[in-house]
């Protein structure tokens, strides 16, 4: 075990995986000389060499297309786009090429690829550069969408998903690079896709969470730990397979649930978990699952507006005690 | 006739720099023409009977375009293709019965009846679809020819794609990655001058469509889609470039199709006259009499006539008795790991 | 009034706002010279002239680009695009830029455009063909998103689209521009963007859907009311805003809702629309919300696929029946 | 010195086909030029005190290739840029209290401190931001132009973007799209070789950006971008293209970028040498030369360099005095209509 930053921990998974499978391969825009915008592919070209690494042009379009047509022929492409902001440029290829060839061709193709990407606000990067949109993604069958919260997760997570036969989004978030945890130096530390993940033990209250609200979360949760209120946090880990199981099991003791996440609140994750609990433990509801998302406007750049958009340990706090 | 206008000097037939043809050769590219005219035609009837669902689209006049560059090819090239795909997946290897199955939507096609038309595929030919979306097969050829590189396989891609699709992203985008990864992609635009009722000097700020091609410093040629082997030969020429290791080569094909954009199109946006002028230049009219001046018996060439029309009628009675999927097989094939 | 297929309808809307206002302009593929793929633009070329009926490359990220552009600088676009499947190729431009140039930039620039599509399976077309995700683009801040289910909510929401100085996705429903229904001749007939609409009334169970799922669901309360089962079936017709007041006007009479969505169920409409029933009427609940919606799986070519995996009239009549 | 092999020949100075400047002129073009090196130089400081967020690109450097081109233009021409849109924001008349207080956050800012360094926007100036989606200004400025023509306003838009950006699929796009409606723009490609860290020969086919013009037939010029004088001439030449109806034009502009791509930036992918023989060609240093050889006095010259100090610490006060937006601003400007 060891304390590494979250971007470690992915480049540590990039390169264990590429080690063990030369069909590995990395690409996108500053992913080779320079390792990456966040640092997440770093060491990668001086280990592996240009022709497993390689930098692309601004073509977040080809980027995927050619990261699908190669995995179709044989390859396990780990294709960056920079920020889910500019995958919405590749969701054409994303949502109807990696996640259907498989199916639309009666199973002749596998496209066995992972779409890395970053996530989330709290930059200061304004509207188009601040968005949590993985869901969107996790909505169509054929595609797997994670989203890892600590640098454990991340590591196990990612090679599970370059190890699947199926394409996977892996969506980190951008503000938590180089947040630190203990991470298992085995390079056959695997943290299975579909599974969430109990991140805190709680009588009182269910708070479900993904990525950086799991942190959110947890902090909420020390903060109400203070007043005697326990919380059990759930980190979804995935967005597809949607593991609900955890959040069930631990419902049906607490009866309240929480769910907290960086996007808006409508079409949002909370409503898909609120829709579920009340279908899977309905005779457990002893009040209305609660939401904490996004404000619902496009981020602003100034500080101020940026923290007043987003969800905030307070409206954890505060949504928990609301259930109570 | 062709417009000369439109076709390099190059263009000629004789400048095909290939050995002469042997009549079972030249016979056999003339089969699989027919074969595609007349699954062509069958399907348009069972479109009609309403046997056939969804959007389709025909090959019929482009019949030389596809026959004569997937010759070209060698066993560990790959084909790629928009939904236009029925003759290229013919001329790739694929049987009629399979694609017949896959028309119907039968569990005996080759996507499980789960493609229909514009999906048609057989990774063990290495054609790797029908693809519906315009111009996604573009993006896809790069990373085909890429793997294939990266794997070093001496083998190069096909990529085909009409001239209403170079005017979409992925064009220009894969075109660029092509061409400074080196890969090996033959781009063949089938210019039939149309993307669906828009004639393409309305959408396209050049109608030499080749000229796209200099953008991304990638050399083109042009070949005479209604000649079957000026098609094969500058495929083979675009072929060997690629081997060689040149990076990708482009070539523009000027073709025609004799129908519709697809079924249902009755929309008059061209002139009987332009119609009957390209008629006159049918590729199967026009490479049967190659075969005759090639020294091929009559009776030969009526031989593989008769033989296309019962491998025909075999594979529709083939497609139509096989089987609907099972209702469960909507829970197949989503995931490979659950 | 008149009967009209939905196609006319919605050629009516656009020549009575272009006859209204002179920087109505219509753009997209194969609108102008052939009326649209659905005939949907029929007849404005010979009425309104090339210069405001524009047929486009096969370019959706442009189509929609140039469109904002020209709605920044005083026109008011109705672009096209053919299918909501190809939308993903504009994607960028509709929630990046069409649904932020407004606030990103602090109120200066408005955006008065509409982006009509096709949404829906049905057709055999294959997965890349079939989707329903207007509840994607519905998660955006700074959009509206329509989605009528009749002739005449197709003319007034378009003539009110067309309108509002906000970017809207109007998405009709490919298998429906031949169904008729009466349409006011009234060039000024309006139907305000936002407001939900009770299609049938009813006492025993509330049946939410928009676009076709309405006809489905009027489909199925007939089959009910046989044996005595009276649905009240609210058209959402607007997904973003939307109006959930008369589901829960009705869902506080009848304690029971069933909601009826052509996509998947995973991050749907129904989600959403279940969340916010429990929010809002928490006493009032009898039963779980029941979501009726696509199997989950990309939706194949084969006829009998398609009907298995798209909701039936049959599926919504049994949904019903378990919420009783 | 500019390495001459990039430039066409035309591209000398001695090309300017405009009158003689008047002093004032120069003077005027000279202190736009300072006001955007001081701007610059204060945005970095105060983005190292944390006063500035987000993702800030200075235009250190490039100062010549905006207010040369936005001085060829009319007051009914647009502009329109990316996320590096400080310098043409200066450029477009915005002032530099309004853009500072927007580069805080601050409800004086030009967009109300919601959209920061990469979203500055004027609309009274027909400045029409800062777009950080690389290329999407591109599409943009196809309908700002589209616009204009169908009103017969006889405008043009000046359309700035990087030469990363003609890798995107909206370059390809847009420029069909003007090519084929013949939309007045001017395209101008600020060739700075680098996109990020990344050089333009590692990813773009072609290095001479304007090749990628003639695809779309779209006639060319370059332009030396640390010559004020010459952007300006063939921007104006461009513009006068655009408006005799004969459509869009594009102009590369040869530049470099003193700084980083963005702040924070300390990779090392570009030589020392490299960067000391452009800082050699610095554009301001340049342009005070031609002041002096046209008789420009020497404290005319230090009186700008005064000015524009004053002008400055005069932003950064009012900037700094401004208020932030109220946390209920988050809810104005979402819809226009509830
Ligand atoms: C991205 C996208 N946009 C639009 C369509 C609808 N569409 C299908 S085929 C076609 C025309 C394509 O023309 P071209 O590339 O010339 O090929 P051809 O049909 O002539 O073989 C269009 C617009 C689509 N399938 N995908
Ligand atoms: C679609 C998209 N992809 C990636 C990025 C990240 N990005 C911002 S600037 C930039 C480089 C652009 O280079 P260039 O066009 O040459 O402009 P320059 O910065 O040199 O002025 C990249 C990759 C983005 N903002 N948008
Ligand atoms: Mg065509
Ligand atoms: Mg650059």
């Amino acid at each position: 075990m060891a304390g590494l930053s979250i971007s470690k921990a992915i480049a540590q998974a990039l390169a264990a995986e590429m080690e063990r499978d030369s069909n590995v391969v990395v690409l996108g825009e500053e992913v080779a000389a320079f390792g990456g915008t966040y640092g997440a592919t770093s060491g990668l070209l001086d280990r592996f060499g240009g022709e497993r690494v390689r930098d692309t042009p601004i073509s977040e379009g080809v980027i995927v297309g050619a990261a699908v047509g190669a995995a179709m022929n044989g390859l396990r492409p780990v294709a960056e786009i920079m920020g889910i902001n500019f995958a919405f440029l590749a969701m054409d290829m994303i949502v109807n090429h990696a996640a259907k060839v498989h199916s639309m061709f009666g199973g002749q193709f596998r496209c066995p690829l992972v779409v890395r990407t970053t996530s989330g606000g709290g930059r200061q990067l304004a509207a188009t550069h601040s968005q949590t949109v993985e869901h969107l993604f996790a909505h169509f069958p054929g595609l797997k969408v994670v989203a890892p919260a600590t640098a454990a997760d991340a590591k196990g997570l990612l090679k599970s998903a370059i190890r699947t036969d199926d394409p996977v989004m892996f969506v980190e978030q951008a503000t938590m690079y180089s947040q630190r945890g203990e991470v298992p130096d085995d390079p056959d530390f695997l943290i299975p896709l579909g599974k969430s993940d109990v991140k805190r033990r709680g009588r009182h209250v269910t708070v479900v969470a993904y990525s950086k609200m799991v942190d959110i979360s947890l902090k909420a949760a020390g903060e109400l730990a203070k007043d005697g209120i326990e919380c059990e946090v759930v980190d979804l880990r995935s967005l597809r397979p949607l593991d609900l199981d955890p959040v069930f099991e631990s419902f049906k003791q607490t009866n309240r649930c929480v769910v907290v996440e960086e996007s808006w609140r409508t079409y949002g994750v909370g409503s898909e978990v609120a829709a579920r609990i009340y279908e899977e433990c309905f005779d457990y509801v002893d009040a209305p699952v609660k939401r904490v998302a996004q404000k619902e406007v496009p981020l602003p750049y100034a500080g101020n507006l940026e923290r007043a958009a987003l969800p905030q340990v307070e409206d954890v706090v505060a949504a928990v005690k609301s259930v109570l | 006739m062709l417009p000369t206008s439109t076709l390099s000097s190059s263009a000629a037939p004789g400048s095909n720099s290939k050995p002469p043809h042997s009549h079972l050769e030249l016979l056999e590219l003339y089969r699989q023409m027919v074969l595609i005219r007349l699954f062509e035609e069958k399907c348009e009837e069972l479109y009609q009977k309403g046997k056939i669902g969804g959007f389709m689209h025909l090959y019929i006049g482009q019949e030389a375009v596809g026959v004569g560059a997937v010759a070209a090819r060698q066993p560990q090239d790959s084909v790629i293709t928009g939904y236009r795909d029925h003759g290229i997946a013919l001329a790739a290897g694929m049987t009629a019965r399979v694609a017949m199955a896959e028309m119907l939507g039968r569990v005996t096609g080759c996507s499980k009846g789960k493609g229909g038309s514009m999906h048609l595929a057989d990774i063990n030919l290495k054609f790797w679809g029908g693809h519906a979306i315009v111009g996604a097969q573009i993006a896809l050829a790069a990373g085909l020819a890429w793997a294939d590189k990266f794997q070093r396989r001496d083998a190069a891609t096909l990529c085909f794609f009409g001239d209403g699709a170079t005017n979409i992203s992925y064009f220009h985008e894969a075109l660029n990655l092509a061409a400074v990864w080196q890969l090996p992609v033959v781009f063949i635009c089938e210019n039939n001058k149309y993307g669906m009722w828009t004639p393409i000097e309305k959408v396209s700020a050049v109608t030499e469509i080749r000229r796209k091609a200099s953008a991304y410093a990638i050399p083109s040629d042009v070949a005479d889609g209604m000649d079957l082997l000026d098609v094969r030969a500058k495929t083979a020429a675009a072929l060997e470039h690629c081997r060689a290791g040149h990076g990708p080569y482009f070539l523009e094909v000027i073709t025609y199709r004799f129908r519709g954009h697809s079924m249902g199109d009755q929309r008059a946006y061209r002139t009987p006259d332009e119609i009957r002028k390209w008629q006159a230049e049918d590729p199967i009219g026009k490479f049967e009499k190659v075969l005759l001046d090639a020294g091929v018996a009559p009776a030969d060439i009526d031989k593989v006539d008769d033989d296309v029309k019962a491998v025909m009628a075999d594979a529709v009675a083939f497609a139509e008795a096989s089987p609907f999927p099972d209702d469960s097989e909507i829970w197949t094939n989503i995931y490979i790991e659950p």
